[in-house]
């Protein structure tokens, strides 16, 4: 299981090997939203924003 | 004196005759129909060769997700089929009905989730781009009171403008709860395929608005929107909401007599 | 002051963001638009794995012949896809526009051909079924006043009601004509792919009904029936036709200088 | 080419071998506009009576 770092807190995140990009974590330590994101090639987590749940019919 | 009127697509494939001869038996009396179609979209989307994808919530709502192609045929079923039979059989039945849908005179605003959060297949939290579908954000009634004025019942199809101008999908509950709200009016009704709001294998009677936002949170998909929209649009301007069968026979009577679940202050 | 415009589905697809902002435009003058888009239907009855089937009248009219199943796409493509593109492409621009068909507020009562005579391919006549093709014989004017008076610019799809409530695929030509001389129109103009009636290579700039409908004779399909109706509807209660061009950029100074033909007393 | 019978003038009608029914037939003789059926196995023609051009979009 990757350990990443937490763009909030600095703390470590621990990942799935499965994880795919938009993956959410909450990280427990700080409470942040975290999203999963491929930059450079490389897996990072960001702070998630600006989503909502989805509505329609 | 306003009532609005929700039925899904279900209860209006099981139940279409009676829901027209009742819906025309209102006609004239500031009645507005708001209808569904889900299943049907996903039948006609079969067809087309659309695979339709269901994105559930991490609160559980589960959802149709609306790519372009999706909410074409969203669209054509919506709009087209269901709303021109729903309009064609209450004139039947003798009522004066007109097709609307929230397009038409920018009847419904809505926001379009650019992104969205779902559960994915492995039960794990996602953010995906979100599809054409929106949350209502505010409601023109302008063209419902003209149309309510000239004597005709407006049938509501559950689509909406969104911030750019583009054709969304919206759910059919909230639209009518919308409505409702906007319209001030004395009675929202849910037409469901039960008779109402079902606590420990039997119809709650009678909520108050706060109860029925705290019961909400406990009864199971589907049932919760409807009784949190009955809970916000009581609390809001509407006079009175009530979940009830939308199947059988005696839909007026049942209508009229308030039987089902009850939500009042 | 009505004005009436019609335009077909090629126009439509060549030149919709135009015409979506020259109906803005004109919106809240007392406008009505009906559309056509017999394309459209044609490419999602294909779609949907129903060949279309073009049927030609002794007189040399071709129309598409309706069974249930092509009603069915008719209904969704004219009063879902095409009318609610219009409607949203209209408020784009600032219009406020309202879609409609002529099953809404029964404003378009038709008579279902039960039995009508074909050319076959072996170029004899024959009577076959009718299909769900109607032939308009009344408006109900009603809700189109209701609607303009509201302010709204009603977008119309060419759909009617039978005489059994049924609906009904209508010419879209016709549906205008009957709606412009229900209302005593000040114009109806028909935006065609030409500049105006050709003959000799020109345009003809100006034509008395009578002259009108003797032309109409002798002109190409789909430019006769528009000329006959253009006459028909002058000598009845319309101030003026024009058929003219609706692809450009200048479309609605080409209609307030009544550029194209011009039929009128 | 068989000959079937006016149902109209009573006189001759020549209907060609390959008439499908619903074939329309004017009999020059009385005018009568004629429709091809089948009746008991049989091509007969009758009077074609409330039919008109198609119309729609
Ligand atoms: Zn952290
Ligand atoms: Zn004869």
């Amino acid at each position: 299981m990757p350990e990443l770092k937490c763009p909030v807190c600095y703390g470590t995140v621990k990942v799935p090997e499965d994880a795919l990009d938009g993956e959410l974590f909450e990280h427990e330590e700080c409470g942040a939203q975290l999203e999963l994101v491929t930059s450079n090639g490389s897996k990072v987590l960001k702070l998630a924003e600006e989503v909502g749940e989805d509505w329609g019919e | 004196m306003v009532v609005v009127v929700k039925a899904g697509g279900r209860v209006l494939q099981k139940n279409m005759e009676t829901i027209a001869k009742s819906l025309a038996g209102m006609s004239g009396e500031g009645l507005v129909f708001v209808h569904g179609g889900g299943d049907v979209v996903t039948e006609y989307s079969k067809k087309l060769g659309i695979t339709p994808m269901i994105v559930t919530s991490p609160s559980g709502i589960r959802s149709r997700y609306t790519d372009e192609r999706e909410l074409e045929v969203y669209v054509m079923t919506m709009a087209g089929k269901i709303n021109k039979e729903i309009v064609s059989a209450v004139q039947r039945f003798g009522g004066k009905a007109v097709g609307l849908s929230g397009v038409d005179g920018a009847l419904l605003l809505a926001e379009r989730k650019k992104r969205i959060i779902i559960v994915d297949e492995r039960g794990r939290n996602r953010v995906i781009p979100g599809g054409y579908t929106g949350s209502i954000r505010s409601v023109n009634s302008a063209l419902l009171t003209t149309i309510l004025e000239g004597g005709f019942t407006p049938i509501v199809a559950p689509l909406a403008l969104g911030t750019e101008g583009e054709i969304l999908n919206v759910d059919g509950d909230q639209a009518a709860s919308w409505i409702a709200r906007s319209l001030s009016a004395e009675l929202l009704v849910f037409l469901s395929d039960v008779e109402g709001v079902m606590v420990g294998g039997r119809v709650v009677e009678r909520l108050s608005p706060s109860e029925a936002l705290e019961l909400s949170k406990t009864v199971g998909p589907g049932m919760n929107r409807k009784l949190a929209l009955a809970g916000e649009s009581v609390m809001a301007t509407v006079g009175k909401a009530l979940i009830t069968s939308g199947l059988g026979e005696d839909l007026l009577s049942r209508i009229r007599a308030s039987q089902g679940t009850v939500i009042q202050p």
